[in-house]
């Protein structure tokens, strides 16, 4: 039958296998911050945070365990991949039982995380934004000693004592990667670059105008083709999206894709067009060669706290702001392949990173003016 | 189309004059209602193939988990614990059960006229955007604001389907084929809505800062599904909504004059039209209220279960509750059980991952026991023949 | 022993060409063909003889490999032999013209000939293969022409071609004059004589038409009841006793059974009471059709600005050979079928007859001719079926009245002595007779002005035959308006105060039935004026 | 840039998004036309994608790849055809339920297999592929692109055997087939085989040649789109080709506007290609000749 690992095939996704032993997978989010916070702050939601206390076998039956469910396939070598394997690389390393369910529809998502509960698991992982509702299972009784985190609700619903979550600024590493874009694009003296994403909805559309204005900031007279493919997951057609970019003489590549990202990146690669990749780390991959990470996954986040969890220190109750420029994910990084641009695109991440952390650029503003 | 949805008319355009019709009147709808409707025996032996093909649908996909590595004893431990296992499961099943049946008996009354519609999960998500429009819009008490999403959803999952019936009857376009169609419209369509400009988008923080999710605000706490204690179990009231429903559709069915019209025009649409009913009018009718179930169950999601719009909202609901209808050859009570069943196999799937059984396990079995269940005419009737052989032999 | 038959032509009997022996076919337990004995001579027109249902087609399916006998031995030319399939009896050398076509209506003459002919598929060899087996036996087909855009006539020599091309040692023909003019039904037959000539080949012929048995068949096999009850030489047996062996009883005082059959055995017509109410003069006429021209989808006229009325009281007869345009006379009427141009009115009133219900709602009746197709839903109760007609009397404020419904349909089981187990019984299961009278007793039960019946007797057995003529009958002399369209010439002379003879979607003559006689009609019939 | 270049750019994204619709277009027009509805070639082509990126993963080979897919499309082919064209069992619902089933069961493996699918390289067909504007999009392809002329050459012969005339009398007339001695049932098997070697061939295409890549639900409806391919193609064999192209191309301006530099609302550019199987069945609809027992279970009385 058909068994065998996928850890070993595919690359440039965080590797399972590796388990505790191997090189941890996560390891770039949890380093020092790497700059300071300027007068820009994320929202804040009120509530206080408290540390619960027996934290992590927050049901008091002798073992942890944690269950993770996403809306996405949890195979899909990217987005929603990183936080299961996260999940699962703090269990190999803590000796927790982990339990994973992709693919929740939204109907399901308050009684699979009631089932959770049910289970006896410590912790509730809900791993995607669309499952947000998940959350208010936190209230009931049955979840009453589980500790509920949340990737990304963004406002909805209401943070309180109930759940911590990450949060971070999409449009912020948006336009950073399009300035790193822009200073590779300088010196290659690239005039074209392309921009590929799935449904034709804001969560892409104001990205890739973010991107764009990125990319003009270095390259005032350079193009930026956007093509939304309509569908998420479809491979083919994102593939697709790509040759026309390519036939019309795109000069570099940001597919902003989950699964079809290395599709698309292998395409580019035999056409020697670079390529910038995300949302995790592929600058290590060996499937394709990417030029730069944008790295926004939410098992980068995840990763940490769970190490805080395993030590008793996660807070429960607040939102943990995840910010360009201070902490150390989101990031934009430049891989080697970048060659000898590598330095100048560095320096002007920086730079782009602390003129929005200090205010002179509003990337929301960007978005929509 | 003479298959699935001729005008009645065409049916006789048999070549030259015989006595024969290659195509039966009743097209696609009496064939399969016919087909569906096939003796099957005394209830004792239909209830005990019933369930001996349901467990055959079971099995392939516990052979599936086998041959991968899972033991089938604890799937099938996870599968009873999380359906029946206590008061809390056994109200997840019925929970996931409603929209399914909601979307089935549509399904059946649509089946019954003879009218293909395959298109209910786009009316489901049509009928949970007819719901979002009320709940984002008006605020009131439970009362005013439930019933009046729960209209605005039938309303807008009926229009959607009325409008394949439209292309059916003004322009001849085969019925299958355009609600498939509409299915894929319709989540553009609810993309747009709680996009950017539309009007469903939630206004408030998105995921890259005001305004930019694609997703609709959350349900307000007064217009959220109320699940009352009933005999000791958390009753989920979209279930409840549906089981009336239900019994009301077989009702109508059974023994009303348009549920009688109904059942002849899906038979004979000749005959039908001979005693005064229009295919086109009473067709159309039965294909938009089997939208507007769908469009109820579109809301019962919505207030009981996502509480917000997303991009893929309806959740494969319509599809299954097609597939329940269908297995169930169109009969009521059984959907209602195939309901349960389905119900039970969600809620259970979600124990699965506990024990790192991947979760689309429960997709192989529902599509197994929906095949399996529409096998035992065929071996009732090998059966038969085979009895009928041997008689024959004796006797010679 | 040399046989001749009237045409001339003799066979010896000595080999058979075909032998079956103690074939036997049950369906649902009751034998359609009962230990059947059956032997064709090489060279000769072997007729084969029964009422409708005696099993003669079951027995022929069997010869040609689409039933499976439950017991029984074919041999051919001396062989025994398994026939599977109509693969398996072609290549054993059986062809048949079956009662029903079997051509594929959307392919063209030459593809569906194709189909079977041995060899390679090329359109130039088959239509020349084609027009040599058409000029040799005289049968005029045309390979390039679209099956479906055949008359009945075309496509049965089609069929027949089709046969012949595999130069078969047997051809059988399932009732192959059922749909034929008089000329065409001489064609064939003479063309039968010149493929049986020189004992090649051999001919089965089915029919119910004793005339045209005595007249081509050296020998016929009579079966009744699945059974094989004797076997004569025609032309030395009278009409009268192959009619006896065939309904197994004399039948000079059974003058409906007599019609059943086809045989003309009274010498003069029923008398004609000298008041034969011709209707009500000085009112409309019950139902009047004027200039009614229709197509079919294809774009084949239906009918071709066809005239004809009916007054209450009066039995209009409407004969024809099979294939004229009847049936959509009647579809029409139960409004299946759309005017193109032309009018219908009901006591004086136009009717838009493709509004549903509407020629209901006039008081028009239809007993339509597949009544197990559009005369009753078979997969709903024998009580649902009978309540249809009357379904908004029998609901009160939309809820329809189970008790009601009920009360109704015993009533009429009762009142036309319609054999059921239960009222709850699905339809399906009736036989076809008493399906039959369901669908008249609901008609009737609407009290109609006007009641159109076609082809009301066709499959039923004698019993049911004379109970619905005695129902016909009974209706007019209530005043009602009847139109009966009958391929049987026999119950339409029998029944009809006014006969009028369609042919080509038109009325071709009428007459009353005082001055009708067979021949006339029959020229009528051919489209010939009288 | 140039009209050249944007046409060509047209063409070279709307030529391989047909690929994938004629493959499974043809299988479909040639089920259809024996009178088998097969709602199940999304789960055909969806079972292809896996197999085949699986095939060409373990061994390296495209070739292998496309071989393992066709043969997965072939097996969901065989069932489908035995419970509908066998054991008579719905074929609507079987249609349904496989898709559902292989969309189980290509999730359920997919968490237990990964992929290293090797590119796929394109054959180059020299002179012809210098042919400007339309040189590149249509000789410069995998070879298996080059399997569709081929393929519509071998249906359009096929369809003048004695073969090809009983799949239409099975399709047209069932009853009169049987009674001529066409094995009706048989034949729609094999024209479903048929059809789920052809639409194995399209969903191998796509995951093997188009994307080097496998992801959950990869086919994302375009067995949907294909039977709307062959009723928009009117039952003909140059209708569906022409349709085929017709929705390639549709889905191909979709993705090409954008980087040809005129950007129309995203939104309608997604919802086109199904806009347009609706209108144009609305115009059409009346004038198209189905086969007319499509769909319909045929028993013999055997
Ligand atoms: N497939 C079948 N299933 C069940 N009963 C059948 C079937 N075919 C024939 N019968 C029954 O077998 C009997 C003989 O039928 P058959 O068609 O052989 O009669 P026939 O002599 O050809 O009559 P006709 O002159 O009307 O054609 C009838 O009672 C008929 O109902
Ligand atoms: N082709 C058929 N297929 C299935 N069942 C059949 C078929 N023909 C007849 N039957 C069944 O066989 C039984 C006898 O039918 P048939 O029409 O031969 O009755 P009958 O004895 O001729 O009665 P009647 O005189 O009322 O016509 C009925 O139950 C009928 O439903
Ligand atoms: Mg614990
Ligand atoms: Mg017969």
């Amino acid at each position: 039958g058909l068994s065998g690992g996928k850890s070993g095939a595919t690359s440039g996704s965080p590797s399972v296998s590796s388990g505790a032993q191997g090189a941890d997978p996560f390891a770039v989010a949890k380093g020092p911050s790497v700059g300071s916070p300027g007068p820009a702050t994320a929202p804040e939601w009120e509530g206080k945070t408290s540390i619960p206390a027996g934290q992590p076998d927050m049901n008091k039956d002798g073992k942890v365990s944690i269950g993770v469910i996403t809306s996405g396939d949890t195979n899909d070598g990217t987005y929603y991949q990183s936080v299961a394997d996260a999940a699962q690389y703090a269990g190999t390393k803590y000796g927790w039982k982990v339990s994973v369910q992709g693919l929740v529809p939204l109907t399901q998502a308050l009684s699979a995380a009631e089932n959770l509960c049910r289970q006896r698991v410590d912790m509730v992982i809900i791993g995607d934004a669309q499952l947000a509702q998940a959350v208010n299972a936190a209230k009931e009784p049955i979840c009453k000693d589980t500790f509920f985190y949340l990737q990304g609700g963004y406002g909805s619903p209401k943070q309180d004592a109930t759940f911590t979550q990450s949060y971070d600024v999409g449009l912020s590493y948006a336009y950073v990667a399009g300035v790193a874009t822009g200073v590779y694009m300088k010196n290659k003296n690239i005039k074209k670059a392309g921009f590929i994403a799935g449904l034709a909805a804001p969560f892409n559309t104001t990205i890739g105008a973010v991107f764009k204005k990125g990319v003009l900031s270095q390259v005032p007279d350079a193009t930026v083709v956007e093509t939304y493919t309509g569908d998420q997951i479809d491979v083919g057609k994102a593939v697709e999206a790509f040759a026309a970019q390519q036939s019309q003489g795109i000069g570099l590549v940001y597919p902003y894709f989950g699964a079809p990202t290395v599709a698309i990146a292998k395409k580019a690669n035999a056409a020697n067009i670079p390529v910038i990749g995300s949302p995790i780390d592929f600058c290590g991959s060996t499937s394709a060669s990417f030029i730069a990470s944008v790295i926004f996954a939410p098992g980068y986040y995840l990763a940490p706290l769970l190490d805080d969890f395993a030590n008793g220190k996660l807070p429960l109750g607040g939102t943990r702001n995840w910010r360009l420029g201070v902490d150390p994910v989101p990031a934009v990084h430049t891989c080697s392949s970048a060659g000898s641009d590598g330095a100048a695109i560095d320096a002007a991440i920086k730079q782009a990173q602390s003129e929005i952390n200090n205010g002179t650029i509003d990337p929301l503003k960007l978005a929509t003016g | 189309m003479s298959g699935l949805d001729v005008p009645e008319k065409t049916k006789e355009s048999s070549p030259a004059d015989r006595s024969r019709a290659v195509v039966r009147p009743g097209g696609l709808g009496a064939e399969l209602a016919a087909a569906l409707r096939a003796n099957a025996g005394s209830a004792a032996s239909q209830v005990g193939m019933f369930v001996l093909f349901l467990g055959i649908g079971l099995a392939v996909g516990l052979l599936l988990s086998w041959s991968t590595g899972h033991s089938p004893t604890v799937v099938l431990a996870d599968l009873l614990d999380g359906s029946f296992g206590n008061a809390m499961s056994i109200s997840y099943t019925l929970s996931f059960a409603a929209p399914l049946l909601l979307v089935a008996a549509g399904t059946v009354i649509c089946m019954q006229a003879g009218q293909f519609n395959i298109g209910q999960e786009g009316q489901v998500t049509l009928g949970a955007v007819g719901a979002g429009f009320v709940v984002f819009n008006i605020s009131g008490p439970a009362i005013v604001v439930i019933p009046l999403a729960f209209a605005a959803a039938a309303v807008a999952g009926g229009l959607w389907a009325g409008l394949v019936a439209l292309l059916k009857f003004t322009r001849g376009v085969n019925i299958v084929v355009s609600s498939l169609l509409f299915v894929f419209l319709a989540e553009q369509l609810m993309v747009w809505l709680i996009s950017g400009s539309g009007p469903l988008h939630d206004d408030g923080e998105g995921v890259l800062g005001a305004g930019t999710a694609s997703q609709s605000p959350t349900v307000p706490a007064g217009a959220e599904l109320p699940t009352p204690h009933l005999f000791g179990l958390d009753v989920p009231s979209g279930f409840l909504i549906a089981a009336v429903a239900a019994i009301v559709v077989a009702w109508v069915l059974r023994s009303t004059l348009v549920g009688y019209r109904l059942r002849i025009l899906g038979h004979s649409p000749v005959v039908a039209h001979t005693i005064g009913v229009s295919e086109s009018r009473l067709g159309s009718l039965a294909v938009a209220a089997s939208g507007a179930f769908a469009g109820a169950a579109g809301a019962v999601i919505l207030l009981g279960q996502s509480y917000q719009l997303h991009p893929g909202t309806a959740s494969s609901i319509g599809w299954n509750g097609l597939l329940i209808a269908l297995a169930a050859r169109t009969r009521i009570g059984v959907s209602a059980v195939l309901a349960i069943v389905f119900g039970a196999m969600i809620a259970g799937g979600g124990l699965l991952g506990s024990d790192n059984v991947p979760v689309d396990i429960v997709n192989v079995m529902t599509a197994s026991i929906v095949v399996a269940l529409l096998c035992p005419p065929v071996v009732l009737v090998a059966l038969r023949r085979r009895r009928q052989r041997r008689a024959a032999q004796v006797s010679s | 022993m040399t046989i001749t038959n009237p045409n001339g032509s003799s066979v010896v009997t000595g080999h058979p060409m075909l032998r079956m022996a103690g074939v036997t076919k049950y369906f649902n337990g009751r034998a359609a063909c009962d230990d059947v004995d059956l032997s064709v001579a090489a060279g000769e027109i072997h007729g084969l003889l029964g009422q409708n249902g005696a099993g003669k087609s079951t027995l022929m399916n069997i010869l040609l490999g689409l039933v499976r006998p439950d017991r029984g031995v074919v041999e051919v030319a001396g062989r025994p032999v398994t026939i599977r399939d109509p693969n398996d009896a072609r290549a054993q050398g059986i062809g048949m013209v079956h009662q029903h076509y079997s051509l594929i209506p959307t392919l063209s003459v030459w593809e569906n000939i194709a189909i079977t002919a041995k060899g390679r598929v090329r359109p130039d060899r088959i239509t020349a293969l084609v027009e040599q087996t058409s000029a040799r036996y005289g049968l005029e087909v045309s390979a390039s022409k679209r099956v479906g855009d055949l008359t009945v006539g075309e496509q049965q020599r089609v069929e027949v071609v089709k046969c012949l091309i595999d130069q078969p040692k047997l051809l059988v023909l399932d009732e192959p004059t059922a749909v034929l003019t008089e000329r065409e039904s001489h064609a064939l037959f003479s063309m039968l004589g010149q493929v049986v000539d020189g004992g090649a080949c051999s001919v089965i012929l089915i029919s119910h038409n004793l005339a045209e048995i005595r007249s081509v068949a050296h020998r016929t096999t009579i079966m009744r009841d699945g059974r094989v009850v004797s076997q004569v030489v025609p032309s030395e047996t009278s009409v009268a006793a192959l009619a006896r062996h065939m309904i197994g009883h004399d039948l000079r005082n059974e003058p409906d059974v007599a019609t059943a059959i086809g045989a003309d055995l009274r010498t003069d017509p029923a008398p004609v009471s000298a008041a034969a109410p011709a209707g009500t003069p000085g009112l409309p006429p019950a139902l009047e059709i004027e200039e009614a021209t229709a197509f079919l989808p294809g774009g084949r006229r239906a009918l071709d600005a066809l005239g004809l009325h009916v007054r209450g009281g009066e039995v209009l007869g409407v004969a024809g050979v099979e294939g004229n345009g009847q049936k959509w006379l009647a579809s029409l009427l139960s409004g299946a079928l759309s005017l193109h141009s032309g009018r219908v009115r009901v006591r004086g009133t136009n009717v838009r007859v493709s509004k549903p219900g509407a020629m209901r709602s006039a008081g028009v009746a239809v007993v339509p001719e597949d009544r197990r197709e559009s005369g009753c839903v078979l997969d709903m109760s024998v009580a649902d079926n009978i309540a249809f007609a009357a379904l908004g009397s029998l609901a009160r404020r939309g809820v329809v009245s189970r008790r009601r419904v009920l009360a109704l349909a015993e009533k009429l089981v009762e009142e036309f002595q319609i054999s059921v187990a239960s009222l709850d019984q699905p339809m399906r299961s009736l036989s076809g007779g008493n399906q039959q009278k369901v669908v008249l007793a609901r008609e009737l039960s609407t009290e109609p002005g006007v009641l159109v019946l076609a082809q009301p007797t066709r499959g039923l057995d004698v019993g049911a035959i004379a109970y619905m003529h005695e129902r016909i009958r009974a209706a007019a002399d209530a005043g009602v308006a009847v139109v009966l369209i009958s391929t049987d010439l026999n119950e339409i002379m029998q029944l009809s105060d006014r006969i009028a003879v369609m042919y080509r979607g038109k009325v071709r003559g009428e007459t009353t039935r005082a001055e009708a006689d067979p021949e006339k009609l029959g020229l009528l019939m051919g489209g010939v004026h009288a | 840039m140039s009209v050249a270049v944007d046409i060509q750019t047209i063409l070279a994204v709307s030529v391989p998004l047909a690929v994938p619709l004629l493959f499974a277009g043809l299988g479909e027009y040639v089920a259809q036309r024996s009178g088998a509805f097969d709602l199940s070639v999304e789960g055909m082509m969806l079972a292809a994608a896996f197999f085949g990126a699986y095939g060409a993963s373990a061994s390296g080979s495209p070739l292998v790849g496309l071989l393992l897919g066709v043969l997965a499309g072939a097996v969901v082919a065989v069932i489908h055809g035995n419970l509908s064209h066998r054991l008579q069992l719905n074929t609507y619902v079987v249609g349904l339920s496989l898709n559902v089933l292989v969309l189980g069961v290509t999730n359920y493996l997919l968490t237990t297999t990964a992929f290293d699918i090797p590119r796929a390289t394109n054959l180059r067909i020299p002179g012809l592929s210098d042919i400007p504007v339309v040189g590149k999009p249509l000789f410069d392809q995998p070879w298996v692109v080059y399997v569709i002329p081929l393929l519509i050459i071998a249906i359009w012969a096929v369809g003048r055997t004695r073969w090809g005339l009983e799949i239409r009398g099975a399709g047209d007339d069932p009853i009169a087939s049987d009674l001529t001695g066409i094995k009706v049932n048989a034949r729609r098997r094999q024209a479903l085989l048929f059809c789920g070697l052809c639409a194995g061939t399209g969903g191998a295409f796509l995951s093997v040649f188009q994307s080097s890549s496998f992801t959950s639900g990869m086919t994302a409806g375009r067995g949907y789109i294909v039977i709307a391919v062959v009723i928009f193609g009117g039952w003909t064999l140059r209708g569906v080709v022409a349709a085929s192209l017709l929705f390639g191309v549709a889905e191909g301006l979709q993705l090409a506007l954008p980087a040809i530099g005129t950007t129309p609302s995203p939104q309608l550019l997604v919802a086109v290609p199904y806009l347009l199987a609706v209108v144009s069945l609305a115009l059409l609809g009346r004038r198209l000749h189905q086969p007319l027992a499509l769909g319909q279970p045929f028993a013999p009385s055997r």
